[in-house]
């Protein structure tokens, strides 16, 4: 036959179990423990609150920009949830909410957003990366995680985050290739929040979904409500399935949308009328779960109230300490920590110098 | 005309170059209906349409590579890099292709791209969004690298730059971005061109070069050292790359000592091309050797110490009493 | 309907009409001028017999490294014959046939070989970039160039051409979504030779074909017979046609195979072996072709005999001529030429230093 | 042991370090099945398998990053860059997580990657075939950058390198992988270690510094010197980053000239950093301005010219008999 359709996979689904009005096809509906489902219920609401109390701290002048996670909590807890605790977490710098979900302290991102490196510390042993600011970067490291974690005879999986914006940049591309050639345990979870800043979907690729670009790689994909937990929990189980089972990666976008500012140094009515955002805030994740979980009895308005305090003391607590801490981070050294494993001479005179109150610099007389 | 900030000073010059000469386009991250996060480009796809203010998708490299493309079409390009620790990413088609194609095909193609990308820290932004690489792109055969220090200085930079036939970085000191206004007027009066430094202040008894968000430091140093009777001569770069070494060596076989401020870090940074030409062009008059004050050899920590980091004008001025008694 | 297939345009189609014994599916033959058919088979084989003289001057010394083409013929002339004159042709580095089609002077592709930057000389009005070496990276010239070119108002298209293996790289990525984000009319050809260098295509990609990869950017895609010249112009005719008439991006898979050495620093017996390339010697396109050409009553023995002889001079006479340009190039200068626009100061002091035969730094006394 | 070429001798480290240690893997374009263009990853594949030496696909950059996440997760990777002139389309996997992930997690993440990647002209290759911008890494805070000058010491440093606990650039002078042999002793022999340059040749009227490609050329330059009376000291650098200008400076302090000598562009090159090293901890003893004999500030034309570019013995020669006779 000289002209025939090519035969490959291009069958990519979506997914969507948990309606705007909290009415879920109770048939898909995974199978959850109550408790596990009040935790994903609770994280979510922490997020949000902890953006709404660092929006303030920000105006007011006591930390920097941070880019709120407000709007894609079911995207973020409702994928994350699907990982081992000795799997890879691999973020960008929106996931807030997959940060509490795996236990990161509040504390510790409070002080990176005042301004401190120590902010990033992270324990040796633990399975989370930091935050990747160079957009679309850090899903390449998702992939050599795993790939070596093979290499030493461990199976572990890594689920890495990024926006619609990233999937624009190269690395990206070979980010997916990698892990397919490698059959790596990959999880790509796009966060398709409509816009990268200023520029929507819509101008950033013209693909009619983000999803399809899986089948670049001959990978599998898969498009998710992301406002709606359950499908992305299934979702995500699934892939974590197809990574622990057959060794592959998916790529699972999550149409989801930013209801803040891109950082607290965006101003969002610059290019999106409010119009499009209250179509949005029908359908808040935190709300119909919420309206969900009160059908099934499982929280009632006394016990929201208490876990809305609780929250507050908690984020509260968590500035307190973060406050102490400052005070006894404000000297020059702290700046020369970690380039290497050891300090080289160089930079231990230029530590020197910096503390004497000289420049680096300067010379030494022959 | 009017007291602008370095970013409406620079916003004006690209309206008028692009109101002058068709050809001129701008492309990048956010710079058409946001007008820029830094809001450089404001305005702009209002007046020019977004056929000339082109709002790209999230890719440096693409970026970097289209503009060379529309260079070689005839167009003139000025891409934005959102933030020079962002072109990194398109590093590869700066080195390999922009840098190169006049080159490469011996005059055939022409590549007048200006990239545009701030620089440098002070402002309380997060990692990635503070540093100072210029020697990226001053070691870079082909490329011109210019920094401005001031409005008026941007302006007639940006102006340069946009009608040179060759690539230029063009280095913004986001710290100066709304540090202070200065009158700003026409072109015709500021003799800025690309390649030549500037005198910013008469002295006699010591040289001090600097450029971009530090020289409004090194003024404020030098004024503290004429209170303590020490008069600094300073020099504003201006241009990197070519550097202007004669103007810098001129100064130094006069007042005999040379101090040099950058953000960058030390090592291999543009301080040592500076010390190294004042040595070759000013040896025998040379009486102390030439003091580099910078940034230390690591990252431009997260912003509660950024200014611990940076270069300020007690540092400076330290830094010349110590060369004034070498 | 909670899970459901996701729609958007997935088909993509292969095509082949000339088979290996040279026999048509005459239906599907394009209507080309008989002369066109003769000048591309020409063209094909002093792609051909060029590579064999610049191999033995490669061996004797006489000029350097430089990428075969043997067996991407059909590929090559195939699809740039489907362009304009006021078209671009946006190459890589092993185009050699591609070029020819377009008029590219032997002399320069001799002198450019022979390590002289004076080959690489493009005049101002050629419509022909320069040969791009890192790989994977022209490919956003050409949409750029098209892009321009429309803010100018002029109608232009351009065919960028690039192997397998430049698929994985991030810039093919960013090039293939801006194309389609901005409308370009950019025909992307993928020489898909089974090689880069040493890596198999399998080892390159999981993708079932390479044409698929056009879904991910909402561009049409086609897989070719890429040693079928009428496949090939078919699919660059209907690509040309759309870029022209709806301006619109397309990828060209042309599934061919490197006969020869990567480049003449390789050597394959270390990746594959003769049985496979015998293989593909079956598929040769310039047999298959000159078959076909033959019974058509369009070339016969005698005619062959003398483009053979023709070529074999014309190719004799470059290298005399390139031989005798050489000695014209003796001096340090140009080195320094086009640099800039015009040199700079310090670029004039230092080639004045090297002309006088020291270093290009130094000093001057104060 | 027997006498090896470079290529050899950074096979065999390659080969002993694997047997030692599991954790290394190599991984890169054509290093496995071919055993690599320049053949240094020759017969790995066949003892080691092709999950220690792997081939990947055509991307800088996925090599880059992938590289970076198997370390964090405990492996030490040594990618290769085929060409040092490839490197820049993973530069920013280099500059923005290799270079930082340490410091960004404080001492949580280690990325032990040693990136390997010839560079230099002189074996009549390709455009981009030729570079020599070892500033772009050397100007990269937490960064190491070593290059060696024969056999024996790309042995001893490339075992340093990949057990060193933080990312080393390991910049192979392509020109001398097949250049000369020399015998490679065990690596006790060796007292090679990261940060520590050795003299090459006593001298007492004038200390000459170079390393790779140019340390042969500088060595012929030293015995041509002594043939008319001058005795130079000759240093080779072995690392640029950290540079150990202590031994520079000592030796300059006794010589009081210093002539230095790199293939990189002259303008922020390398001896821009040496020359302002010396001036700073020689000044007072320094005879003569340091004479930096470098590549002109152009891209290393195509290889018929391209040992006009290089620096050679000649060139050498005469920029120390100017210093002399300064
Ligand atoms: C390489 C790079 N370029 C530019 C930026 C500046 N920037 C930060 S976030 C962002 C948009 C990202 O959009 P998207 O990927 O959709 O993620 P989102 O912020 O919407 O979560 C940009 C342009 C950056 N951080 N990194
Ligand atoms: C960015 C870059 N990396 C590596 C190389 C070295 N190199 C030259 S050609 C090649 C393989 C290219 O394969 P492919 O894209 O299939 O094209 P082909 O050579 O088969 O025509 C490689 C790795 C290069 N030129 N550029
Ligand atoms: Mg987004
Ligand atoms: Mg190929």
């Amino acid at each position: 036959m000289p002209r025939e359709p090519l035969q490959f996979e291009s069958r990519v689904e979506r997914l969507s179990i948990l309606d705007e009005d909290g009415k879920a096809d109770e048939e898909l509906v995974p199978e959850i423990p109550d408790d596990l489902l009040v935790r994903g219920y609770r994280t979510m609401v922490k997020a949000r609150r902890f953006d709404q109390r660092r929006l303030k701290l920000q105006r007011s002048g006591r930390i920097g920009t941070f880019a709120p996670v407000n709007g894609q909590e079911a995207a973020q807890v409702g994928t994350i949830s699907a990982l081992d605790e000795t799997d890879w977490f691999v973020p960008s710098y929106r996931e807030t909410a997959a940060h509490f979900w795996r236990g990161t302290d509040p504390k510790d991102i409070l002080l990176y957003d005042a301004g401190y490196n120590e902010g990033g510390a992270l324990a040796e042993d633990s399975r989370t990366l930091p935050l990747a600011v160079p957009v679309g970067t850090q899903m390449l490291h998702a992939v050599g995680i795993v790939h070596a974690a093979r290499l030493l005879g461990e199976e572990e999986i890594a689920m890495t985050y990024f926006g619609d914006g990233a999937t624009s940049q190269g690395d990206f591309h070979e980010a997916m290739n990698f892990a397919s050639v490698f059959d790596c345990p990959v999880v790509f979870v796009c966060q398709n929040n409509q816009y990268a800043i200023s520029v929507p979907r819509s101008r950033q690729t013209r693909s009619e979904t983000l999803a399809q670009k899986a089948i670049a790689y001959g990978v599998t994909g898969i498009q998710v409500d992301g406002n709606d937990i359950f499908a992305c929990h299934v979702a995500a189980r699934e892939a974590v399935d197809r990574a622990r089972n057959e060794s592959r990666p998916t790529l699972i976008e999550c149409v989801t949308y930013r209801l803040e500012m891109h950082t607290t140094a965006d101003d969002p009515s610059r290019y999106r009328d409010e119009e499009e955002v209250a179509k949005w805030r029908q359908r808040d994740p935190i709300e119909r779960f919420g309206k969900w979980l009160m059908a099934r009895g499982l929280v009632d308005d006394k016990g929201i109230e208490r876990m809305e305090e609780e929250i507050t003391d908690e984020i509260q607590a968590a500035w307190k300490a973060t406050e102490a801490r400052i005070e006894t981070l404000k000297d020059v050294g702290p700046m020369f920590d970690h380039v290497f494993a050891e300090l080289t001479p160089e930079l231990a005179r230029q530590r020197a110098r910096m503390q004497d109150g000289h420049s680096p610099g300067g010379w030494k007389d022959g | 005309m009017a007291e602008l900030t370095m970013v409406e000073a620079i916003n004006l010059a690209l309206a008028e170059e692009m109101r002058r000469d068709e050809r001129v386009v701008i492309l990048g991250e956010d710079v058409g209906v946001d007008g820029g996060i830094f809001r450089v480009t404001k305005d702009l796809i209002e007046e020019f349409g977004e056929e000339r203010v082109i709002d790209t998708p999230l890719a440096e490299s693409g970026i970097m590579g289209v503009s060379v493309g529309m260079a070689m079409r005839g167009l003139r390009p000025v891409p934005e890099m959102q933030f020079s620790g962002f072109s990194y990413l398109g590093f590869h088609q700066i080195e390999s292709h922009l840098s190169r194609m006049r080159w490469r095909t011996q005059g055939g193609r022409q590549v007048p791209v200006v990239v545009r990308m701030p620089y440098g820290a002070g402002v309380r932004a997060l990692e990635h969004h503070s540093e100072s690489r210029e020697v990226f792109y001053t070691h870079m055969p082909g490329i011109k690298l210019v920094v401005p220090s001031g409005p008026r200085a941007a302006r007639t930079l940006l102006v340069a730059a946009i009608r040179d036939p060759d690539p230029v970085v063009f280095f913004e000191p986001k710290a100066l971005y709304r540090a202070f206004r200065e009158e700003v007027s026409d072109e015709e009066d500021e003799p800025i061109t690309i390649g030549k430094a500037m005198i910013r202040r008469d002295g006699t008894d010591l040289t001090l070069v600097a450029y971009g968000a530090m020289l409004p430091r090194a003024m404020e140093a030098a004024k503290t050292l004429a209170d303590g009777g020490i008069e600094a001569e300073v020099i504003d770069l201006l241009t990197l790359s070519p550097l202007d070494h004669e103007a810098i060596a001129a100064s130094v076989r006069r007042t005999g000592r040379c101090v040099v401020v950058h953000e960058a870090p030390l090592s291999y940074g543009p301080g040592a091309e500076i010390a190294a030409r004042v040595m070759e062009g000013a040896f025998l008059k040379l009486q102390a050797p030439v003091m580099r004050v910078t940034g230390p050899d690591v990252n431009v920590p997260y912003f509660a110490r950024e200014q611990l980091y940076l270069p300020d004008a007690e540092r400076i001025a330290d830094a010349c009493r110590a060369t004034m008694n070498y």
